[in-house]
């Protein structure tokens, strides 16, 4: 097995290096969604089925579609016009920074354990199976609600920078409209099974959402779904849904059991799965308008 | 109850009127006339009452803790009694001249916005209690000064402005960093007589010396000690009233009356002269006084004459304290006061000869007399005292001196007097005999303006003034009996 | 029970190799219509026998039904974005021959 | 059976190889390229090189049940990093749209 | 201590609010800041009553669960984030209107409807990062604010703007990412994430790489003197509402997290000193000298950051050395009177450009304007930036130096006053242009009228120059206990 890993560590650093110095944007976009899936295959041989699902689902898949729609509308590349002296530095930089975190890494001390214990302990009054998702939105849900905040704060600053004439995608001609009417379904119940099976099985509210958001891309692209037409305050009002929730849940849970964010006893599974469901709706919508682009909520169309 | 809002009410009546002048309009001049007159006026009452309360003897203190370990203290003890009536009566007579003298000037409003406010800081500094304060308040001087240099505008007044603000921020640096290692050293350094530093010169006699070095270095600056003078004859381009007021008495007097703290309150005589430090402080308004002097022969330009002048006077004051004995300390202080009217009189006289006949040099001061009788005799009042004549301020407090130099075994200081009073006569006589006993010349210069009573009083109660303090020198509130009072105090 | 598992390795095997040949294919073909060609049916055909072969290996019914989802949801979207890709090929190409002659397809 | 000098070559040890790898690359590529896509895709590489290190140093060893926390950790990482990209793009697509009219 | 999670929820919930009901964004934003404040007024309150508390979030404890901790260091940078924030908010209500008007051109309405939600978010963030007690959550806090502070830099619209915003969000992702990568090392090596991990990474080689790293990061974010490339482009082009609040209170949260570090940072730290001292000195001196050389006022104030950064790192390199004691609380001053003055600084600055049209510095003097409100509260803000008494600034350098002495380290010393020293060259010479009127004043002169953008920069000048003798107070705080 070592053999395979070495061959899958060597893969991805050849993917990483040709998407970031492919000439054309495309060749680098093509490059960089390879590295993402190999990457994907080596959290899976490093048993991180979750990551290895969001790495896939998010990191390649929705970061990947998100590049190609930008880099269709940018100037071509400029050529590297960085002085001789400058790249030796960065060069002289990257490798002692590369370096440094080799030796770092090399003798690392036996891995001293502290949270497996905890979490072993804990999980049972977590309300769920599924430890990371334990982790995610019960032990440190605050470090979620501040991480849909993050996805909050990014559609405000999309909006803010006001319109760009989102143009209506290209037709995709007559086979298209069966596909879409097998997958767009499919794309929500999977999404539904990825939400539910997280509690006891990797999975959870970011892979739905990413499944979800990739279900409405789909209707997008077949001009069944225009948010354009949408009066923007609804559309804001979904995709804040999820961080209102989880406050709105946050503040509950404070009233009811004196502290932020401790569910009430025996409630846990219940409370974790009705934010989940809030997260991966607005997830979905919020990756969606991030993708088309979205007006401030009272400005006319 | 009265202890703790006195000293706060002083330093309100300009801090708190500061800001409201700066908020009326240039236009509305009657309000800003009234506002400031009476601002002076409840000044000089607040502080006649303040002197009358120490007389008998209630001390003052307000405190408002700023960091622990470092407090805010305004307190009233006799010596800054001294400089606040000083500040108090000349700043009432300068504001009245000054309203005459701006009249249909541009960015009034300005201008006395912030001339309250350099008053504010001069009370500051007189009723600072300890070195924390005092540096706050010198500091604020600083600031509330460099606008009213460069109040002109033009690019020589910016000029001026620069080198005034690159003398005393060096000034302020060095002050600082003296007081924040005295600090490190001595805990809260607050003013009390004989000095606050206990047993510490005998573990860092060192470390004391240069510390010494740096507080009278910064203090120096605006006492105009020789190599730090500099600023004080650049900046005589700023308008009559603030050359006489702050260039004569209140950032001038600010510099003295911080060598006199440094050395009466925070060192101690007895450590100042165990330390060695008088010598050289001598030496230094020694050579201050002849330098000043020297230079001020050679002057045209009347207001630079004045200035060289005013840079020696200053020096008696600091060669008063650093002569260590009673009597030299009486002469010191004493002149504190003196130079400072007599100063006023002789620039408020020089700004009603240059606003009147737009005479500005020596050589055009010729049948002055004639033209403008009044300011001319108070001139010659003035120019008088400063040279020692008998029954005027100046003599009293160059007597004492006098004697003060004989007490210290110190023969050279009656020749240092006496050469730089004839170095005196010899750069002011000149002026009046041209003023009195030369015909004016033939093509008068055209009137450029009538001079008001507010320009002709002021210099007219000055001289009164330089006359009463010279006559009535024993009477107890005179400002020598009042001295006498101060020192028993510090050199009991 | 040893038949399904010699079944189950010979499947993977031939998936492997059909993959193997998208590969080669996409590398050697001259232009896009060829090696559409060759990675939509040979992708299509490996991954659904690869998938068949981890369910036989697997043992159990209830993983066989996600594996043959996933093969049947390849399927049918390699065949899609297959002709989608040959369709806006398709356009590019008119769109370079309207500009010198004016008709469409 | 491992022919290769190094002592114990274990899965985890390769991972945070290659993580320490990539973000030496990604910080190289970021700095040299001028070109906005490039950097972006640079950051992108650059927190793959770090979820590397994170979910490496979360590995128990073959058999064993890894720490969960750090994959918590990674995958909110994932979901920011997709945010902030999309922010970069839009900024990227303004800066080269505005390109035309360069209005101070 | 709900108020702890309040302060940190309510504005985020505000923000929500103003970005779905757009209409009444200005209306929801001031209810944010004003409840902000007096949740923040609260908390210093009672953390100075009865000491510093922390609340476990969800009841999991410190090593696993995240603590928000609310002690006096804390608690001040949350106060003087809420008077700050009042401050420039005073200011974006007179720029850009509470209500939208009828008519009304469209880029009014889209800078109201865009700062506030941005606002509100960076607010949030800071009160956010103030009180996490854990190196991932600062992660996150630190990635909303660099989102927030981005849309505030590209608010503006125009090409030089968006270009320093994709600039600004490059470097602040680069920094969160190094800081990612230093909490991914501490991991690796000492198996934990929340602030109680510093002191364990003095032993390991990966330890101390880590806090390299992550000290790297944050002086990435912070605006460190080699790694400030990206930060005088982004001040300077920003509106002058957003300028103000990137200026004073974003690069604050970062200098606050690298004296948290060294504060608790215990052995390791000391190594880190004489390098933050280099740093600092060196931002100090290229501060001032492109300050002296910028030909336009927004760049100026906008490099005097770089330069004032340096100081304050200075007086953090100080901090957690058992010599010097208390004198890292003069680096808690400095940020305060360097937040208020920067503020009244940047709003001053906008209100000028909006008189004169422009904001040259060459073209200051223009003989039919005479210096207004804006140019004295300019001078203001100038004195409290230079530390002349009795500003906060003052104080803070008087307990610098004080600590210093203590330590016997004169280089530093001298460091700090010519600092001052070169503070006083650049910001005098746009004080001194101000007053140049002259005898050529044309003689319809007029001042320029009082605008409510006048009172906010005027406002936050003052308290900047009082700060100085009410300064008891938040020593007051800092002398509480810490918490680690």
């Amino acid at each position: 097995m070592i053999v395979f890993d070495l061959m899958l560590a060597a893969a991805i650093l050849v993917a990483g290096w040709s998407a970031l110095s492919a000439p054309d944007r495309t060749g680098a976009i093509a490059g960089f969604l390879v590295f993402g899936l190999l990457v994907a295959l080596s959290w899976v041989r490093l048993d991180a089925p979750d990551v290895a699902l969001a790495e896939a689902a998010i990191g390649s898949g929705l970061t990947g579609a998100l590049m190609l729609r930008a880099a269709g509308r940018m100037a071509p590349p400029a050529a590297d016009r960085v002085p001789r002296a400058q790249r030796a530095a960065a060069a002289l930089l990257a490798c002692g920074l590369a370096g440094g975190l080799a030796v770092a890494v090399m003798d690392l001390p036996g891995a001293t354990i502290v949270y497996d214990p905890l979490v072993r302990a804990d999980l049972g009054q977590s309300g769920v199976s599924n430890p990371v998702t334990a982790v995610l939105l019960n032990f440190r849900a605050w470090d979620t609600l501040l991480e849909m905040a993050v996805l909050l704060a990014a559609l405000v600053l999309v909006a803010a920078l006001g319109p760009r004439g989102t143009p209506r995608p290209a037709r995709l001609g007559p086979l298209y409209t069966p596909f879409l009417r097998i997958m767009a379904p499919l794309s929500v119940l999977v999404a539904g099974h990825l939400l539910w099976l997280g509690a006891t099985a990797p999975g959870g509210a970011f892979q739905a959402g990413a499944v979800l958001c990739g279900g409405l891309l789909a209707l997008y692209f077949g001009g069944a779904l225009r948010p354009a037409a949408v009066p923007a305050g609804p559309l804001w009002a979904l995709c804040a849904a999820g961080v209102a929730v989880f406050a709105a849940a946050a503040l509950a849970a404070e009233v009811l059991t004196g502290t932020l964010l401790a569910y009430p006893d025996g409630a846990d599974k219940i409370w974790i799965l009705a934010i989940e469901g809030g997260l991966t709706v607005s997830i979905g919508a919020t990756l969606l308008l991030l993708f088309t682009g979205l007006r401030q909520g009272g400005a006319r169309a | 109850m009265i202890e703790t809002w006195l000293p706060v009410a002083i330093l309100m009546t300009s801090l708190g009127v500061a800001p409201v002048i700066l908020m009326i309009p240039d236009g509305a001049r009657t309000l800003r006339t009234t506002v400031n007159l009476a601002a002076a006026s409840v000044k000089v009452c607040l502080v006649g009452w303040l002197a009358w309360q120490v007389a008998r003897g209630t001390d003052f203190e307000a405190r408002l803790p700023v960091a622990p370990g470092l407090d805010l203290v305004l307190q009233a003890d006799a010596l800054s009694v001294l400089f606040l009536a000083l500040s108090a009566v000349l700043w009432f007579l300068t504001t009245i001249y000054a309203v005459g003298y701006l009249e249909g000037g541009t960015d009034r409003s300005r201008f006395f916005g912030f001339f309250s406010l350099c008053v504010a800081a001069t009370v500051g500094i007189a009723m600072s209690g300890n070195l924390f304060t005092f540096l706050i308040f010198f500091e604020v001087l600083t600031l509330a000064t460099w606008p009213l240099v460069v109040h002109r505008g033009s690019a020589e007044a910016h000029r001026a402005g620069r080198i005034y603000l690159a003398y005393t921020l060096g000034g302020g640096l060095a002050l600082t960093l003296g007081t924040i290692w005295l600090y490190a050293l001595a805990g809260d350094v607050t003013f009390t007589p004989q000095g606050t530093l206990g047993n510490l010169p005998a573990e860092h006699p060192v470390t004391l010396r240069i510390i010494f070095l740096l507080l009278i270095a910064g203090v120096g600056v605006k006492a105009a000690l020789v190599p730090l003078h500099g600023w004080l004859p650049i900046s005589m381009v700023a308008p009559a009233p603030v050359s006489a007021l702050l260039h004569a008495v209140a950032v001038v007097k600010a510099g003295a009356f911080g060598i006199m703290r440094i050395v009466y309150d925070v060192f101690g005589v007895e450590t100042t002269q165990a330390l060695g430090l008088a010598m050289p402080l001598a030496a230094a308004a020694a050579v201050t006084i002849i330098w000043g002097s020297l230079r001020a022969l050679t002057q045209d330009d009347l207001k630079k004459r004045l200035a060289y002048s005013t840079v020696s006077q200053v020096s008696y004051i600091t060669l008063g304290v650093a002569l260590i004995s009673p009597v030299a300390a009486i002469g010191g202080l004493a002149h504190l006061i003196h130079q400072g009217i007599m100063k006023i009189t002789l620039f408020l006289a020089a700004g009603n000869f240059a606003e009147g006949q737009g005479v500005k040099k020596v050589s055009q001061m010729d049948g002055m007399g004639r033209l403008m009788p009044g300011a001319t005799l108070a001139f010659t009042v003035g120019a008088l005292g400063m040279i020692g004549v008998p029954p005027l301020a100046g003599f009293v407090s160059k007597w004492y001196l006098a004697a003060g130099g004989l007490d210290a075994q110190a023969p050279l200081v009656i020749a240092l007097l006496a050469g730089s009073s004839l170095m005196n006569a010899a750069y002011f006589l000149p002026i009046l005999h041209r003023a009195w006993f030369r015909p004016p010349p033939e093509t008068p210069a055209p009137r450029l303006r009538r001079i008001g009573w507010m320009l002709a009083v002021p210099p007219a109660i000055t001289a009164g003034l330089i006359l009463a303090a010279g006559l009535l020198a024993n009477a107890p509130f005179s400002p020598l009996g009042w001295t006498r009072f101060i020192v028993s105090l510090e050199y009991i | 029970m040893m038949v399904l598992t010699l079944l189950g390795h010979l499947l993977i095997a031939g998936g492997v190799v059909l993959l193997l040949l998208a590969a080669l294919g996409l590398w050697r073909f001259p232009d896009l219509h060829t090696r559409l060609h060759a990675l939509t049916k040979a992708d299509t055909a490996g991954v659904a026998l690869v998938a068949l072969g981890a369910g036989l290996l697997s043992g159990s019914a209830a993983t066989l039904v996600p594996l043959t989802l996933c093969a049947v949801l390849v399927a049918i979207s390699g065949a899609t974005t297959g002709h989608l890709i040959a369709r806006s090929a398709l356009d590019e190409e008119h769109a370079s021959w309207r500009s010198t002659r004016h008709d469409s397809v | 059976m491992t022919p290769f000098p190094f002592p114990d070559l274990t899965p985890q040890l390769i991972y945070h190889l290659a993580g320490a790898a990539l973000v030496g690359i990604a910080l190289y590529r970021g700095a040299t390229s001028s070109d906005l896509l490039t950097r972006i895709l640079a950051l992108n590489v650059l927190s793959v090189g770090i979820a590397a290190v994170f979910v490496a140093a979360a590995n128990r060893g073959a058999g064993a049940v890894p720490d969960p926390v750090p994959h918590a950790f990674v995958l909110t990482g994932i979901v920011v990093l997709v945010a902030v990209t999309a922010a970069l793009l839009a900024l990227a697509e303004r800066i080269d749209l505005t390109g035309a009219k360069s209005d101070d | 201590m709900t108020d702890t999670s309040l302060l940190v929820l309510l504005p985020f919930l505000a923000a929500l609010a103003a970005t779905i009901h757009a209409r009444g964004a200005a209306g929801w934003g001031l209810a944010g800041t004003v409840a902000s404040a007096g949740l923040a007024a609260h908390l210093a309150l009672s953390v100075h009553a009865s000491g510093p508390a922390s609340i476990a979030i969800g009841g999991w404890a410190a090593p696993l669960g995240i603590t928000l901790r609310a002690d006096g260091l804390a608690a001040l940078m949350i106060a003087m984030t809420a008077l700050v924030g009042l401050g420039v908010c005073v200011q974006a209500l007179a720029a850009w209107g509470l209500r939208p008007t009828a008519v009304e051109d469209p880029r009014r309405a889209r800078m109201r409807m865009g700062f506030w939600p941005l606002w509100l978010s960076t607010l949030a963030a800071l009160n956010g990062l103030y009180l996490s007690g854990d190196l991932f959550n600062l992660y996150v806090t630190f990635e909303i604010l660099g989102l927030a502070a981005v849309g505030l830099t590209a608010l503006s619209g125009t090409r030089r703007a968006l270009r320093a915003a994709f600039d600004y969000l490059v470097a602040g992702l680069a920094g969160s990412l190094l800081l990612l990568l230093g909490v991914a090392l501490a991991y690796a090596a000492a198996g934990r994430v929340d602030l109680g991990v510093l002191p364990l990474l003095a032993d390991s080689a990966a330890g101390r790489i880590a806090i390299a790293l992550i000290v790297s990061g944050v002086g990435l974010k912070a605006a460190l003197f080699p790694l400030h490339f990206w930060m005088p482009a982004a001040h300077s082009s920003a509106a002058p509402a957003a300028s103000a609040i990137l200026s004073a209170l974003v690069v604050k949260g970062a200098l606050y997290l690298a004296l948290r570090l060294l504060l608790e940072g215990g052995l390791v730290a000391d190594a880190l000193r004489w390098g933050l001292i280099c740093l600092g000195a060196g931002g100090m001196a290229w501060g001032s000298v492109c300050a002296l050389r910028a030909d336009r006022l927004k760049l100026l104030v906008a490099y005097s950051t770089v330069a004032q950064i340096g100081l304050i790192m200075l007086a953090i390199s100080v901090a957690g050395d058992p010599l010097t004691g208390t004198a890292w609380q003069a680096a808690a001053l400095l940020m305060l009177s360097h937040a208020l003055a920067k503020a009244a600084m940047f709003l001053a600055v906008g209100r000028i450009a909006e008189e004169l049209g422009h904001d040259r510095i060459s073209g200051l003097n223009r003989s039919d304007l005479r210096p207004g409100a804006a140019e004295f509260a300019f001078a203001i803000a100038a004195i409290s930036l230079i530390g002349l008494p009795p500003t906060a600034g003052f104080v803070g350098k008087w307990v610098l130096i004080d600590g210093l002495i203590g330590q016997g380290a004169w280089p530093v010393v001298a460091l700090v006053l010519t600092g001052t020293v070169l503070s006083v060259a650049y910001l005098s010479r746009v004080v001194s242009r101000c007053l140049r009127g002259g005898p050529h004043i044309a003689p319809g002169a007029r001042r320029p009228p009082w605008r409510a953008g006048d009172v906010a920069a005027i406002g936050l000048a003052f308290t900047a120059l009082f700060m100085g003798l009410l300064s008891a107070a938040p020593l007051a705080l800092l002398n509480g206990p810490l918490l680690s």
